[in-house]
């Protein structure tokens, strides 16, 4: 069974005084266990509301969520049902993420199911490359890649089905950027939990991610196999994404500048995915263009 | 160790905190004032012996009337003697067994009120919020002296009811600053991540919300309870607050405000307000200059 | 913009209408009787003539009556009358409210020009020498008793030095200048008075200034913090890069920065400024807001208190919405289309 | 041609910590010089030292000649003149760098009115000009605004046009475009090569993304600790690298070695 | 009458300063019962009959040039003084005085119960009766009141007045009275306000010799605002400075201190269902010999004398020292013992209230400290004066202190000392609790020889000392001070003070 099934999911943000802000326009994706989606987008299309809304951090205004063919209720202000567990996050910034005044090995027990956790946590820190030790200490004590491995390590603690994980390592160190990636992926294929990798960088996910989608202005413009997207991208907005992109290399281009537009509104028939090769799903607008 | 620590090892934490912020490094000040807040600590430490050896160091019955009035400061009287003949000195003395425990009772009733009722409003949000924050708001809007002589003339001067009056108007600035402290918090990631693992309300609040909003409260009971002593003084001034023959320093004041030129009646008592919680506020301002600055403003937003 | 205005004035009806309430409430735990109290040591005594001034002040109904005749009021202005002075309250209030309004306002002045002025030179020399004697000055400010340094500012400048009068507004038996806005300092000059004006600034001096003790020490502290946060910011930095001299960063560049949580502090202090006159007003028998309600509260003045509290709570109210507004001037950001 | 920039020999510690350890770095004219390395390798701090900038409480020595001069041993004042007119200063984040409260206008014309003596007139339509370089739309409208209005990458454009102001021949690039998305950086990335190419000024660019590094700068210092541990020809050194320190941040890039 | 006063004696000071602290609550004579508004309108309004040059003893022709009284005491007979014209030029006649009079009785103000038991006609223009029902000496006392001052009924009328029954509903003249003066005394009313200051002018038509000062200005300021005004010269004059406050003043001032008819007193509330302890006779003789006069008089100041019984000494009747009671700590401590059980009591006052300088709250201490010494513990429970004032007058204090300022200068003022009378009531005396004592106020009541009068008076003394249920403690000094260049201003016993008199 599909692992994460999100159909249809619109979020709106309400604020009095403003025009709504639809910032996820009908959107839907699956993830498999054991596989990783990326997610990519320039900033503000929706990446995170996407994210929080199917962790039940931001409230659906329409469509579903579904981990295991299971519907999961929003997160309300009371205690999450441990049937809900199965959906946890990695946030972007790993100094927030962690509780900075409780020892980092406690923030991962409360995440162990049932009794006796410290065994289970000594695990799961040395599954993330850290010591047991670390257990007994604060998380200022660590630094942001390290954190992160914490953050990881919360997150699976619970026997997750799925996981967000939402620019795990865009606030890290480029030297340890693709290391944490890398770890978090593995973690997750190990273990069958299926994993939604937000970022704004395509040439990052390239080596972790499975599958890529590009989301644009709240929808998904083109689904695809990595390797595909790299090689055919068959969507304009994709195209420049990829071409943006500066190289290594002795003869490498200067990047190509898109020319910038504003919102781009889409006509449900122009938004609608058509699977243009087997696995390679664009939106219909793009089809039209070409 | 691992390669992968061995890596991580290179990356310098703190280089990479918070980029933005690299150049407030240039300029904020170190944390913690040192000088002030010593000198704020040696005074309060300074009243907390005066206030717990009263009795030996009282030269005097603070309550006996049997020197002459009025007599100016002498080697037996060193504050003088006040309108009807007692020790100045020992009075002062024996004020701080009134204006130092009453202004951390104070405190801590208000704090305990204002802090829970603004936590929950702050945590649940919606229409809770909504009533409380009205709630809140009027008191604010209320004339908070008023309310207080109010308080005072209608259940009868006394210690107690003026910390009842004062605990009435000074709850809801509690309630404000923890509730926005609180509201601050609990949407940040890391309660996010603890109720994803099925963290309860009372969970979140006790474990993740409360020690994170400790500093900032702290911070401010400390410069609130210099503030409760100059109320409770204020009120005490008024006739509203301690009762004769009480030797409370704002009464005293009071007293020795009737004849000027008999300066040591007013002097002493108004020096040892002054100094009392000028010590308090020395320590809660090194204190939340220690604190991150964030927070701080939420602090500062309070002393309104 | 009218919007919220609309929304601000709404809230402001619902805050006034609490305030009557609590006010009501309050009054009728008070176990005094405003009809005694009014009554003279021989007539207290009669009970005929108690039940006639119980009659005559509206005591007789019950409480909700008397609550909603009140609201009903003060739709029409009327504030009922007070014990006190035999007036209405709103003429009472037309007469003291500009005299503690003076006050503050001189006292915010005050307060503004040094607290402000000493913050910014403390934020600019952070952690020097002067920095910390500032910090010391402006915690002192926050922490003495204002009774006390009244007494010991009246002793000294008043009956010492000779150099200010120690109460009232104008000299004894001077006329107030016609007037316009109740300020003799303002409707002085447009009387085109200038002795008249003199003598009310010299009146308002020594009371403004101890009035805006806390208020000048938690102005410097807040300007400090306010200008350090902004002299962090990238943006004074990239002023700084362009080659701008130092005054024009600072009175450009990093004041514009950092005024709008000063002006917070201000409107907040000044709205609370007016209710805490009482004891200035006391020492200095300035015939203000405050000390007609620390006389309404201890002559059970129902009307009188309820009117002070309305009044007080409408300045706070107007004060907000007028920080409210005023950052919409200077923050962009914060205007609305 | 004399050197534009010489730093030579640049140390600066803060508390006994060596920050700044010995570096040298020469820009010539209309050259594009890159800095990079690791977050907290002193980029930042030794290009500031062109513009007279250093930590309070500093202890340096060197020199930093700028024309011949040396920057550390000027005076306010000419310290003042050289700032924003001979050399200027892009900053990292558009969100913070422009000031939240002034108009767009007196932004980009008060040190034109400063070093240049120019009137506010005078000053306004060339700043319109100037927003028209960085392309942004509708300048003579765009300059009556305020900050908030713009976009990330709007907001660089802006706070290039300013930097630009003055037709400085040393622009220094701290990280412009580490808070923008790929394609804006694109953009960015292009408007800064043309203009450079149209005014013919020298560059000091600053990054820890080598890639960009890689497109942008002539030459490449790489810095760790303070200290510069390779230089040379940028596609030479990143191609191969020769210190191992420089080895390990290309290895830790993704490949992006793809034919579209 | 007073010495003529040269035309051209220049006056010191252009408008003259006055300090007191205001219980201003009206310019209208009809309701005004305040000690403040007395000074104010004793100036404004003429009386019948008036008292002058401190003496209190004496009433001296006003309004009325002669007067006569009967045998029993209960018909009075005022002549008009001729020539007499209200501030508007109007003349004062017969009808003005019994408008003025009636109207009084009728508002049911304050004052109303001077005029309780007379009534008032005016046979012919120029002749005023008054009748009381009951033998009454009194009268020409009660007729010095600026209560009773006469006010110009023509134009009292036009703007809302009436003297008719039940003017307490239907007069509204007062707020034309707070903003016009309606008298033909030495000073009219430019303007009024009760919290602030208050300013007369000098009344061009007035009848007797014109006051020196053409302007005067009454300003409300506390003791403390008044010791500083006059230091600094912003007063010339400060009514309400105690011996204390005076103590520190300079050389350039005058000080005229005389005694006050003001009694202060604490009681030992009598009835049993208010407290067992202090209706117990044991306790009331602990405390009578527990209390150390001289010491609580200390505090009192120079000037003050301790105060032997009710009347106060100027009085007619008054009791001297002998017999006087003197502190007995083993009588006090013995008697304390036979009560028995914890003697602990509530002792009330008011703290926001202050009389010739002197707030309550030392007394209090005092008298606490020193009961403490024989045994019983005093429980000081201070109030604003608004909220004590209902205790005392529902007669639910325990214990109290409190004053009295006679409403008008006679003796058989302080009859409401009595049992079952005001005072007595609130004391927790109810009528019939001492026949002794009630059969001698019954007989001085009536009373109509002067000689009689004072024995019966002084009997009456002796009487109420003894059952101790209400303590006279001292009779405070009355302190004018003034500028050295006003010269002296004497406190007056029945006004406070003249203002028309000052620098005569
Ligand atoms: N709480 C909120 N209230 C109102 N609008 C919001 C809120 N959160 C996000 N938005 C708006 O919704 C849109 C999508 O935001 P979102 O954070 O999901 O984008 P994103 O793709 O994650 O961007 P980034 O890459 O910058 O993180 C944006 O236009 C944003 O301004
Ligand atoms: N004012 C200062 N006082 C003390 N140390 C400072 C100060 N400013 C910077 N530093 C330290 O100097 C070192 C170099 O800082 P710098 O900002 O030059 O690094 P950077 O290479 O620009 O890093 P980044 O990529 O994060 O911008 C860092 O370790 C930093 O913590
Ligand atoms: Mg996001
Ligand atoms: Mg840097």
């Amino acid at each position: 069974m599909t692992a994460l099934k999100v159909e249809d999911v619109v979020v709106e943000y309400k604020v009095t005084g403003r025009p709504t802000v639809r910032a996820v326009d009908g959107v839907s994706i699956h993830v498999e266990a054991g596989e990783v989606l990326g997610l990519v987008g320039e900033s503000g299309c929706g990446k995170s509301s996407l994210g929080r809304a199917i962790v039940g951090l931001n409230p659906l205004d329409s469509g579903k969520v579904l981990i295991d063919g299971r519907s999961i209720a929003p997160l309300g202000r009371r205690a999450r049902p441990v049937a809900d567990r199965t959906v946890q996050m990695v946030f972007q910034d790993p100094y927030s993420s962690l509780n900075p005044r409780r020892r980092v090995g406690r923030q991962i027990q409360d995440a162990v199911p049932g009794r006796g956790g410290a065994a289970r946590v000594r695990e799961l820190l040395e599954a993330v490359g850290l010591p047991a030790s670390a257990a007994n200490r604060f998380p200022h004590q660590f630094s942001g890649g390290q954190r992160q491995r914490i953050a990881i390590a919360r997150a699976l603690a619970s026997d997750p089905r799925v996981i967000v994980a939402d620019e795990p390592v865009s606030a890290l160190d480029a030297s340890t950027r693709l290391q944490v990636a890398g770890l978090l992926s593995d973690t997750a294929t190990a273990q069958g939990v299926a994993l939604l990798m937000i970022s704004h960088d395509l040439s990052g996910l390239r080596v972790i991610a499975d599958r890529i989608a590009v989301m644009h202005f709240g929808r998904i413009v083109e689904v695809a196999p990595t390797d595909v997207i790299w090689a055919e991208p068959r969507h304009p907005y994709t195209r420049e994404l990829i071409s943006a992109i500066p190289r290594l290399g002795r003869d490498a281009p200067m990047p190509s500048a898109p020319e910038r537009r504003g919102a781009v509104i889409r006509t449900d028939e122009e938004a609608r995915l058509v699977e243009c090769a087997p696995g390679h799903f664009v939106a219909a607008e793009a089809l039209v263009a070409s | 160790m691992t390669v992968t620590e061995q890596a991580l090892d290179t990356v310098d934490p703190v280089g990479s905190v918070d980029k933005r912020r690299w150049i407030p490094r240039w300029r904020l000040p170190a944390a913690w004032r040192r000088p002030l807040a010593i000198v704020g600590v040696l005074i309060v430490a300074f009243w907390v012996f005066v206030m717990i050896f009263a009795p030996l160091l009282a030269p005097y019955d603070p309550l006996a009337q049997d020197s002459a009035r009025f007599l100016p400061p002498s080697p037996e009287h060193w504050f003088g003697t006040d309108g009807v003949g007692r020790d100045v000195l020992s009075r002062v003395i024996y004020g701080a067994r009134i204006s130092i425990p009453i202004a951390v009772m104070l405190v801590l009733l208000s704090l305990v009120i204002g802090a829970t009722i603004g936590a929950l409003s702050g945590y649940f949000g919606g229409g809770v919020d909504a009533v409380a924050m009205r709630v809140v708001d009027l008191f604010f809007a209320f004339p908070a002296i008023i309310l207080a002589m109010a308080v005072s003339a209608a259940l009868g001067p006394s210690l107690v009811n003026a910390v009842l009056a004062i605990v009435v108007v000074s709850w809801p600035a509690y309630a404000r600053v923890t509730r926005s402290l609180v509201i601050g918090l609990r949407d940040s990631n890391f309660i996010a991540a603890s109720r994803l693992i099925g963290a309860s309300p009372a969970r979140t609040l006790g474990r993740d919300i409360a020690p994170n909003i400790l500093g900032p409260i702290v911070v401010i009971s400390t410069l609130e309870l210099g503030n409760a002593i100059l109320l409770l003084a204020g009120l005490s001034y008024l006739g509203l607050g301690a009762v004769p023959p009480t030797p409370e320093w704002g009464a005293m004041v009071s007293e020795g405000s009737r004849v000027f030129y008999n300066y040591w009646v007013a002097l002493f008592p108004g020096l040892a307000i002054l100094s009392i919680v000028l010590a308090f506020n020395f320590i809660g301002d090194s204190l939340r200059d220690a604190l991150d600055p964030r927070t701080s403003r939420a602090v500062q937003s309070m002393e309104l | 913009m009218a919007l919220f205005i609309a929304k601000r004035l709404g809230a402001a009806v619902l805050l006034v209408i609490g305030t009557i309430l609590v006010a009501f409430l309050l009054t009728a735990v008070l176990p005094g009787d405003a009809a005694t109290a009014r009554l003279g040591e021989r007539a207290a005594a009669d009970p005929e003539l108690v039940a006639a001034m119980r009659e005559r002040l509206g005591l007789d109904r019950p409480l909700y009556e008397q609550f909603f005749l009140y609201v009903s009021g003060v739709t029409r202005g009327d504030l009922g009358e007070s014990v006190q002075t035999a007036r209405p309250v709103m003429t009472d209030l037309q007469l003291f409210g500009p005299a503690s309004a003076e006050l503050a306002l001189a006292a915010t002045l005050i307060a503004v020009i040094v607290g402000g002025g000493l913050g910014i030179v403390a934020a600019l020399r952070a952690n020097g020498h002067l920095d910390n004697a500032l910090r010391a000055l402006s915690l002192g400010g926050v922490s003495i008793p204002i009774f006390w340094f009244a007494l010991i500012a009246t002793a000294i400048f008043s009956t010492q030095l000779g150099w200010f009068p120690s109460s009232g507004r104008l000299d004894a038996g001077v006329i107030p200048p016609p007037r316009v806005t109740g300020f003799y300092t303002i409707d002085s000059l447009l009387a085109g008075d200038l002795p008249l004006f003199w003598q009310a600034v010299t009146h308002l001096i020594l009371p403004a200034i101890v009035l805006s003790a806390a208020m000048v020490g938690l102005l410097m502290r807040f300007t400090r913090a306010s200008v350090l946060d902004v002299l962090g910011q990238e943006y004074i930095r990239a002023a700084e890069a362009k080659g701008l001299s130092g005054r024009r960063v600072v009175f450009g560049h990093v004041l514009r920065g950092a005024l709008v949580p000063v002006i917070t502090v201000v409107g907040t202090a000044f709205a609370s400024l007016l209710a805490g006159t009482v004891l200035v007003e006391q020492i200095f028998a300035w015939p203000g807001i405050g000390s007609y309600a620390y006389r309404a509260a201890s002559t059970l003045d129902l009307a009188a208190i309820v009117g002070v509290t309305i009044f007080v709570a409408l300045i706070y109210i107007f004060v907000n919405l007028v920080t409210d507004i005023l950052y919409g001037v200077i923050d962009p950001r914060i205007r609305r289309a | 041609m004399a050197t534009l920039l010489d730093i030579r020999d640049l140390h600066i510690a803060v508390g006994g910590r060596a920050l700044v350890d010995g570096v040298d770095i020469t820009v010539e004219p209309g050259e594009v010089v890159g800095l990079a390395g690791e977050s907290g390798s002193g980029k930042t701090l030794t290009a500031l030292t062109a513009l007279g900038f250093l930590p309070d409480n500093a202890t340096t020595s060197g020199q930093v000649l700028l024309d011949g001069q040396d920057v550390l041993s000027l005076d306010t004042a000419a310290l003042r003149r050289l700032r924003g007119d001979r050399v200027a200063m892009v900053f990292q984040d558009p969100m913070t760098s422009l000031h939240p409260m002034l108009t767009i206008e007196t932004q980009l014309t008060e040190h034109q009115r400063v070093h240049r003596g120019l009137t506010r007139r005078q000053a306004r339509e060339h700043a319109i000009e100037l927003l028209d370089r960085v392309r942004i739309p509708a300048p003579h409208l765009a300059i009556r605004s305020y900050p908030h209005r713009f976009s990330g990458g709007m907001r660089q454009r802006i706070s290039i046009a300013s930097a630009l102001a003055c037709e400085p021949e040393l622009l220094i690039a701290d990280e412009v475009t580490t808070a923008l998305d790929v394609t804006v950086q694109a953009g960015i990335l292009n408007l800064l090569q043309s203009l450079r190419e149209e005014l013919g000024m020298a560059m000091l660019f600053i990054t820890h993304d080598l890639a960009v590094m890689n497109v942008v700068s002539d030459r490449l210092y790489v810095m760790r600790s303070g200290k510069v541990v390779e230089t040379g020809v940028t596609r030479d050194v990143l191609a191969e690298p020769q210190h191992e320190y420089t080895r390990a941040l290309v290895d830790a890039l993704p490949d992006t070695e793809v034919a579209r | 009458s007073a010495p003529a006063q040269s035309e051209s004696e220049e006056p010191a000071v252009e408008s003259l300063v006055i300090d007191k602290s205001f219980d201003l609550v009206t310019a209208d004579p009809a309701r005004m019962f305040e000690t403040t508004g007395g000074i104010v309108l004793h100036a404004v309004y003429d009386s019948l009959l008036t008292f002058a040059d401190g003496n209190a003893e004496e009433p001296l022709p006003s309004v009325a040039s002669e007067w006569s009284v009967n045998d029993d005491a209960t018909e009075y007979t005022f002549t008009i003084r001729d020539g007499i014209t209200f501030s508007d030029g109007t003349p004062l006649t017969a009808a003005d005085v019994v408008f003025s009079l009636n109207r009084v009785k009728n508002v049911q103000g304050n004052g109303s119960f001077l005029m309780s038991g007379l009534s008032v006609e005016a046979p012919d223009d120029t002749t005023v009766v008054i009748t009381s029902e009951e033998p009454n000496t009194a009268v020409p006392a009660i007729v010095t009141s600026p209560t009773l001052g006469i006010v110009n009924s023509a134009l009292v009328k036009e703007n809302g007045g009436t003297d008719a029954e039940g003017a307490a509903d239907s007069d509204t003249a007062e707020e034309f009275l707070n903003e016009t003066s309606a008298g033909s005394g030495p000073y009219t009313i430019e303007s009024f306000d009760t919290t602030t200051e208050t300013v007369l002018v000098a009344n061009p038509e007035y009848w007797g010799d014109a006051p020196v000062y053409d302007r005067v200005v009454l300003r409300n300021a506390t003791a403390e605002a008044q010791l500083m005004d006059v230091q600094s010269g912003t007063a010339h004059v400060a009514l309400d400075l105690g011996s204390d406050q005076i103590a520190g003043l300079g050389s350039d001032v005058i000080v005229s201190t005389s005694q006050s008819p003001t009694i202060f007193f604490v009681f030992l509330n009598a009835d049993s269902g208010v407290s067992e302890i202090t209706s117990n006779p044991d306790f009331r003789e602990a405390v009578k010999y527990g209390l150390d006069f001289d010491g609580i008089l200390e505090l009192a100041g120079e000037g003050a004398e301790r105060a032997y019984g009710i009347v106060p000494s100027s009085y007619l009747g008054a009791l001297g020292p002998d017999g006087a009671v003197e502190r007995d700590v083993d009588r006090a401590t013995e008697a304390a013992g036979r009560v028995g059980g914890d003697l602990s009591v509530d002792l009330e006052y008011a703290s926001d209230f202050s009389s010739n300088g002197l707030s309550m709250q030392p007394f209090a201490e005092r008298i606490a400290s020193q009961l403490a010494e024989v045994g019983i513990t005093v429980n000081l429970k201070p109030g604003p004066i608004a909220t004590t004032l209902e205790s005392y007058r529902a007669g639910t204090e325990q214990m109290g202190l409190w004053l009295w300022n006679p409403d008008y200068p006679d003796s058989a003022d302080y009859l409401a000392f009595g049992p079952g009378e005001v005072v007595g009531l609130r004391a927790g005396w109810a009528a019939g609790a001492d026949p002794e004592l009630e059969a001698v106020m019954a007989e001085v009541a009536t009373e109509t020889d002067a000689a009689t009068r004072e024995t019966l008076y002084q009997e009456f003394q002796q009487l109420h000392n003894e059952a101790g249920v209400i303590i006279p403690l001292f009779q405070p000094a009355a302190s004018v001070v003034s500028a050295s260049a006003i010269g002296e201003v004497k406190f007056d016993p029945v006004f406070s003070l003249d203002i028309a008199a000052i620098g005569r």
